[in-house]
């Protein structure tokens, strides 16, 4: 059947011996060196990213009045870095799972026991007396404190159910809405669904942040200035062209047999789509919800133009607040209402990240 | 006192007859009326009073209407603006003010109110002023040409303060001046002997000869203080015939020469507005450098509370002590600057005469020494200086003496902006990206450019 | 071409064992088959060959080196996946290309060649397509020629037919074991389809939950099954299997009696359903269903130790549903294993009672 | 005979309600999202127009129409042209160094290693984008502090002997912003290369690793060509966001010192919120949405965005 000269077989008879043994070191060498470089190159772009949270929590807990000891940060460094180096390694070294609870509690146990040993003392909960005397800045300066109800911070429990509700009311609606007009674009065909498509591209392209003026204008006459609703609104408006986008690609990615199959059970596009596309995308859903949940928690610019009374106050403009130097910073307090911000997003995100890194613009491969 | 008493009478008659007008004309006698004032007030831990005060002056002067027998009642609202700085207030009341959400009262920097006034946002108070002598007669003289524009008095002076050098004595003698030469400096300062450049070359020798790194530090942001030397050096910024804004090449430059040869002696650091605030305090009350351009008020709320600097008086000037701006050369006149925050009231607001009376019980001599003491704020009132407790806060009666010599900033509606340019430029000299010729040039260009009705000399 | 030696060869994957032991010797220029259910390690051995796993323990050789560490590149195998894995990005050209890039071939001895290996697996007028605008058989053989070209000393199919339809499947079956004869390369099929493996390959290895099970060739697993396992496996319709209890050289099971020779105890008997016959003697059952297949006809017949599958020669069926018969067969043909080890028990046999 | 015209009506009807469906869909689906858009993103931009071409002052009035605004922009705004280099600098220094290239790198890297180690490193770089702006920023402050007691120079000064504290934000404050906006940047490419190279059948990497290819060949040949389609994304993508975003340069910087980093987005807002000339802030915004649209749409037409759009394969409504 088939006749061609074949020269393969013709010329592995001449080929050179092979050396296995210099090649087995040699892969054993390259893998090795491989796994060196590649944690090391990470360990190292990592660190300037974790060192300055890790000092922010470490002042949080630790500093006196106005000063911030970095001693603290050093010692605690010091339990710190051997303990997730033997964490590390009791993981990797670990046979069995039983072995590995073993070695994961003892670490914690020597390493808990070091960090008393060497900061424990230096440890207190006093920055974080915001949480409970909304007047706190009269207690840690004592000259002011002579008039009790002098400095007029709000509340802080104010500003977090302020932020709540501008992060939860925005992060619903451009779920909702970025779902609906997602599918939409995603599934169905309709004159304008490619500039429809193009245009979210090139909404992106507006400078939301210096279209403040008009923004301002624009809410003063539908009446939702030094509002919350006004703040949610724009940044849903803001959010949505992304949400949009991630969505479509989530919903690109659902087979269309189970929406076809779907239809032919008897169910409308719409019934299909909410009892049989949705689901298929949770992980999209999750995924944009968090970040515009992060992206309401953070937002400062448009609650600081907006809304006009501290009434409305949020915990960016709390936060950056607490750290303005008219009276001179306390970065113990700064850096607990840091740790106090930064919480809320830290269990969403931990709870969320999986679904995070499922994130494509979905469309085409290759 | 006799004054005092007419003025009860007049009070009481005019109360008498508002009364029986009221009665008069059917009205139910004892309904209430209640009238609303909104106080518009930047979130502010330096001065908690301003507005506090204001609150309780609602106290006062209800007991007041209700002696009168008048049937309304003043209720204040505040309006907390988150606003970082007193510019930002400012710009953020004028648009609220533009869309007509304004409120009936405002605090605001003095040097604001005549952009107030241009749009015609705030009330004109000459004649209310004359009303009630018995709010504001004796509220010093020299406070009330920071309240007004060209055509009068639109706001009311709420407090004032000193801008000065702070230095440090220990190190001064560490450098190799003696005792009687550093305690004599405030006196030679204040009679023009000392200047400018002597301030420098002091300060370098300390950075040559002690441990400190810094010679001169000043705030790292826009504001007030740094005008002092600009002031020194012969820029007032507005031209006295016309109101408009003035620049003058030459004195410009000669204070841009100032911070650039600062600079070059490694006296000012060139970094110093990249420098967190509490940093740069940091430095100087711990004894890192030699001179710190601020006000009284960081005695009070960071100096002693912080750096437990001392509070006793003699213990305090046996180390530290503060000079006024210094002349320019010798035998010319020193300067300091004070800045005032202001009360003023929307040319809008339903009952100007409640507002005026309202600012009015504000301004009381006791309020406002509570203001004063727990901020480190000088009076307005001479009636304060009587106060035990404001003779107890010893930096204040201190400061009180640079008020002789003390000036303001413009009250022109643009200086808020050209501060903005001027602080700019001084940037750009301390990080060396402009020479102090580039600077004066920088700051006409722009101010030009982007601002109306500039005078370039 | 090379020898190939699994030493006491462990895999793991993080707690998971999925070969315990692996002892396997393929001679030089040999074409083995590695068969079984998915999920029994036959694609995991495979990548070990290739060097794309590396074993968790033992040693792998190449003509008496441990290679067990040698990188995949090093080891100048010649692979094809179920799915091809064609560069989606690159013509079929530069796809046959690729693994001659690394070998610094030069560039006309490179077009060269590829263009043999096109010829030699007939794709060579696609040259300029790309793989997304190829037919699943085409795309087969142009894995098969990137596999090729570098002249390997180890081929690696893994299940290279799956994925084409049945006629297809049945014409590559045959170049590819031409191919074979003609390169003599050593080639190492997995399959879990035990036609292609015993239709292509020399010999056979039959592999069961990473254990081999036996190894032989096709005839050795068909006749001689040495477990039960292997016998399930092997041959379709699949093998009748009848447990029962063998007591004084009778295995009774249900209601019906085999004599047996040379075994005792729970027994398990394999009946082949193309060595049973439908006729006079043997043991009764009713005809339940009747399959046509063609040559041949598969008759279910219920008896009195379950159904049993009847193959008879032929394509017209002899007896209709519902008829009473009777299932003879030669007792050489019968196999017996022990059910407690399931293991063939050599030299025994049943016969169905007179 | 009757029954084709029959067959015609009931198509027809067909027709008209399934042309009902299709608008009440419109409706349904794109209905929010197009009002929300056109409310809060499309009308300010027809507001900011407007505006451009007024005298609109700090206070919101309107004295005159004119076209004045623009003529500062063209001929008396000298600030303009160095502004504009810097943002050049920056939006392609940020998107080359750290948005694209090290985004790929640490999905390349972190996707290279075991999945628990990945996931953890991952997790890291994705923290600044979890954090606030103002609490991320406020931590590069006091990181970047010029004083001993700054992280950096704590770092410098302890572990390599650093004989004074190194200032940041005056020698190097372009360098800073690119950094800081690439800490958070690299992380969106990161997420979508990450998901990306997921996408990518293991089995490629598989024949690659047989056919000879080594780590970079791998990379190049295989990641690469499959990762052409994020990259592009994310290139065209993280130019606007660069383009007309500069909350952290103002919590960072404000723009200085000086003029340094001052953006042309930044420079729109010191403009109209530091001197309240909202209507030369109106022309200047107005100025940059004409570039951001012409690159977006030079971005959908280069990177030939359209094959987002496959058709779909249900044609009812």
């Amino acid at each position: 059947m088939v006749t061609q000269h074949i020269p393969m077989a013709s010329t592995a008879a001449s080929e050179p011996t092979v050396d296995w043994d210099a090649l087995a070191a040699r892969a054993r060498a390259v893998r090795r060196t491989k796994a060196v470089v590649l944690y090391a190159f990470l360990i190292a772009v990592s660190v300037p990213i974790i060192l300055p949270y890790f000092w922010l929590v470490t002042i949080a807990f630790s500093a006196k009045t106005g000063v911030a000891e970095t001693a603290v940060l050093w010692r605690s460094m010091a339990v710190f870095v051997p303990a997730v180096v033997a964490f590390w390694l009791t993981a990797a070294l670990a046979q069995s799972r039983r072995q590995l609870w073993i070695g994961i509690a003892a670490v914690a146990a020597i390493a808990v026991f070091a960090f008393v040993l060497s900061v424990g003392p230096d440890l207190h909960l006093g920055n974080f007396i915001f949480l409970w005397e909304p007047d706190f800045a009269s207690v840690v300066r004592s000259r002011v404190g002579e008039i009790k109800g002098a400095v007029q911070f709000p509340n802080v429990w104010h500003a977090f159910g302020n932020s709540i509700l501008i992060a939860g009311a925005q992060t619903a609606i451009v779920v909702t809405v970025a779902s609906l007009a997602a599918y939409y674009l995603s599934r169905f065909q309709f004159p304008g669904r490619s500039s429809m498509l193009r245009s979210l591209l090139v909404l992106h392209a507006f400078p939301v942040l210096t279209l403040i003026v008009p923004m301002f204008l624009m809410l003063y006459w539908i009446g939702l200035l030094d509002t919350l609703y006004g703040v949610i609104l724009v940044l849903v408006a803001f959010e949505l062209p992304f949400a949009i986008f991630i969505m479509k690609g989530f919903f690109d990615a659902v087979p269309w047999d189970i929406e076809m199959s779907a239809l032919t059970d008897g169910a409308s596009r719409r019934q299909a789509f909410v009892s049989v596309v949705l689901p298929q995308v949770r992980n999209g859903i999750l995924a944009i919800a968090v970040f515009t949940f992060i992206r309401g928690w953070e937002e400062y610019i448009f609650v600081f133009t907006f809304l006009i009374r501290n009434s409305n106050w949020t915990m960016s403009l709390y936060m950056y607040w607490v750290r303005d130097d008219v009276m001179g910073v306390d970065y113990g307090v700064v850096s607990a209402v840091g740790v106090f911000y930064l919480v809320p997003s830290l269990i969403l995100y931990m709870a969320a990240q999986r679904y995070l890194m499922q994130m494509s613009i979905g469309g085409v491969k290759g | 006192m006799i004054h005092w008493k007419i003025g009860t009478a007049a009070l009481l008659c005019a109360a008498l007859a508002g009364g029986s007008a009221a009665f008069l004309a059917a009205t139910p006698l004892f309904a209430q009326e209640t009238v609303k004032l909104e106080l518009w007030s930047r979130q502010d831990p330096s001065g908690p009073l301003r507005p506090g005060n204001v609150i309780k002056a609602a106290e006062r002067l209800n007991k007041e209407l209700e002696a009168e027998g008048s049937p309304k009642r003043v209720e204040v609202a505040v309006r907390e603006s988150p606003a970082k700085g007193f510019d930002d207030d400012a710009l953020q009341l004028l648009k609220v003010f533009g869309i007509g959400e304004g409120p009936d009262i405002f605090i605001a920097a003095h040097e604001w109110i005549c952009a107030f006034q241009e749009d015609g946002f705030v009330l004109k108070l000459d004649d209310y002023i004359t009303k009630y002598p018995q709010h504001f007669g004796t509220i010093f003289p020299t406070l009330w040409p920071s309240a007004k524009c060209p055509d009068g008095t639109y706001a009311i002076p709420q407090d004032a303060e000193a801008r000065m050098f702070f230095y440090n004595k220990k190190l001064l003698r560490e450098a190799g001046y003696d005792a009687a030469f550093v305690d004599a400096m405030p006196e030679r300062a204040l009679s023009g002997d000392l200047t400018m450049d002597e301030v420098l070359e002091i300060a370098k020798q300390v950075v040559d000869k002690t441990k400190a790194q810094y010679g001169v530090l000043h705030r790292p942001n826009k504001g007030p203080d740094y005008i002092m030397v600009f002031q020194a050096y012969g820029s007032d910024f507005v031209d006295p015939a016309t109101g408009k804004l003035l620049l003058e090449r030459d004195k410009l430059t000669a204070a841009f020469g100032w911070f650039e040869r600062g600079v070059k002696e490694r006296v000012i650091p060139a970094n110093n507005t990249a420098m967190e605030f509490d940093a740069l305090r940091k430095e100087f009350y711990t004894g890192n450098a030699a001179f710190w351009m601020y006000g009284i008020w960081d005695l009070g709320s960071v100096a002693f509370p912080t750096y437990g600097l001392p509070q006793d008086e003699k213990a305090f000037f046996a180390d530290w002590g503060w000079i006024a701006g210094p002349a320019p050369q010798k035998g010319g006149s020193p300067v300091t600057l004070t800045h005032p925050i202001v009360y003023a009231i929307a040319a809008d607001t339903k009952e100007p005469e409640l507002a005026v009376r309202l600012l009015g019980h504000a301004s009381a001599a006791d309020l406002n020494t509570d203001h004063a003491v727990t901020t480190t704020h000088l009076g307005i009132k001479p009636e304060q200086l009587e106060d035990p407790r404001y003779a107890k806060a010893w930096p204040l009666a201190k400061a009180t003496e640079l008020l002789k010599i003390t000036k303001f900033l413009p009250n022109n509606s643009q200086f808020g902006d050209l501060n903005g340019i001027i602080y700019a430029a001084i940037q750009g000299i301390e990080s060396g990206r402009l020479t102090a010729e580039k600077a004066a040039d920088f700051v006409i260009e722009e101010a030009s450019s982007t601002l109306e009705d500039v005078t370039v000399k | 071409m090379a020898k190939i030696e699994f030493r006491n060869v462990v895999k793991r994957f993080g707690a998971v064992e999925v070969i315990p032991d692996m002892n396997l010797v393929i001679e030089d220029g040999e074409f083995v088959a590695l068969l079984g259910p998915s999920g029994c390690g036959k694609s995991t051995s495979l990548f070990m060959l290739a060097g794309i796993y590396l074993p968790s323990g033992g040693e792998l050789l190449f003509d008496g080196h441990i290679v067990n560490e040698v990188e995949a590149r090093d080891r100048n195998v010649g692979i094809v996946f179920q799915s091809y894995a064609l560069y989606p990005h690159m013509s079929v050209r530069d796809n046959i290309l690729f693994p001659l890039r690394f070998k610094k071939t030069p560039r006309d001895e490179a077009l060269a060649k590829v263009k043999a290996a096109a010829d030699l697996v007939r794709v060579a007028e696609l040259l300029d397509r790309r793989p997304s605008e190829l037919s699943g058989g085409q795309q087969q053989r142009v894995a098969l020629a990137r596999a090729l070209v570098k002249e390997p000393q180890l081929l690696l199919l893994d299940e290279p037919l799956s994925n084409l339809d049945a006629s297809l499947r049945l014409s590559m079956r045959t170049e590819i074991k031409s191919l074979h004869a003609q390169l003599g390369v050593t080639t190492v099929l997995v399959t879990h389809d035990q036609i292609e493996a015993t239709t292509m390959a020399d010999r056979i290895i039959c592999m069961r939950a990473g254990r081999i099970e036996q190894v032989g060739t096709p005839d050795d697993l068909y006749l001689r099954p040495s477990s039960l396992f292997v016998a399930g496996f092997i041959g379709s319709p699949p093998i009748n299997l009848i447990a029962g209890e063998a007591e004084a050289g009778t295995v009774t099971v249900d209601g019906a009696r085999f004599l047996v020779e040379g075994a005792s105890g729970a027994l398990t008997v394999g009946l082949r359903p193309e060595h049973l016959r439908i006729g006079d003697t043997g043991f009764a059952g009713r005809i339940a269903q009747i399959e046509p297949m063609g040559r041949e006809i598969l008759y279910v017949v219920e008896t009195g130790m379950g159904a049993v599958r009847v193959l008879e020669q032929g394509s017209s069926a002899g007896y209709s549903t519902g008829e009473q018969v009777k299932i003879g067969f030669l007792p050489e043909n019968s196999l017996v294993f022990e059910t407690a080890r399931q293991k063939l028990i050599a030299g025994a046999h049943v016969r169905a009672p007179a | 005979m009757t029954s084709i015209a029959d067959e015609l009506t009931i198509e027809r009807r067909g027709h008209s309600g399934s042309a009902a469906r299709r608008r009440t869909n419109f409706v349904i689906f794109l209905g929010p999202a197009v009002v929300l858009t056109v409310l809060f993103f499309v009308v300010p931009v027809v507001i900011d127009i407007a505006v451009s071409f007024t005298d609109l002052s700090r206070s919101l009035r309107i004295s005159e129409f004119t076209t004045e605004q623009y003529e500062k922009v063209f001929r008396t705004d000298r600030r303009l042209s160095q502004v504009i280099g810097l943002t050049f600098i920056y939006v392609f220094g940020t998107l080359a160094i750290f948005n694209v290239t090290f985004g790929l790198i640490l999905a390349v890297t972190t996707t290279a290693i075991r999945n628990v180690s990945g996931s953890f490193f991952r997790g890291v770089w994705l923290l600044p984008r979890m954090s606030p702006s103002v609490l991320y920023i406020l931590l590069w402050l006091w990181a970047v502090s010029p004083t001993e007691a700054g992280l950096v120079n704590q770092v410098l000064m302890q572990a390599f002997g650093l004989d004074a504290p190194l200032d940041l934000l005056t020698s190097a404050p372009i360098a800073l912003i690119i950094i800081s906006n690439g800490f958070i940047g690299a992380s969106m490419g990161m997420i979508i290369f990450t998901s990306a190279i997921r996408g990518i059948p293991e089995h490629l990497f598989h024949a690659a690793a047989v056919d000879g290819a080594g780590t970079f060949a791998k990379i190049r040949f295989i990641t690469l060509p499959a990762l052409r389609w994020p990259i592009s994304f994310v290139t065209i993508y993280q130019t606007l966001s660069l383009l007309v975003s500069f909350e952290y340069i103002l919590l960072l910087t404000k723009g200085g010192p000086f003029y340094d980093t001052t953006v042309y987005a930044l420079y729109v807002y010191r403009r109209a919120f530091e001197s309240g000339q909202y209507g030369y802030g109106a022309a200047l915004a107005l100025f940059l949405i004409v570039i951001g649209v012409v690159v977006a749409l030079i971005g959908w037409r280069f990177f030939d965005m359209e094959r987002l759009l496959q058709r779909p394969r249900i044609e009812v409504h």
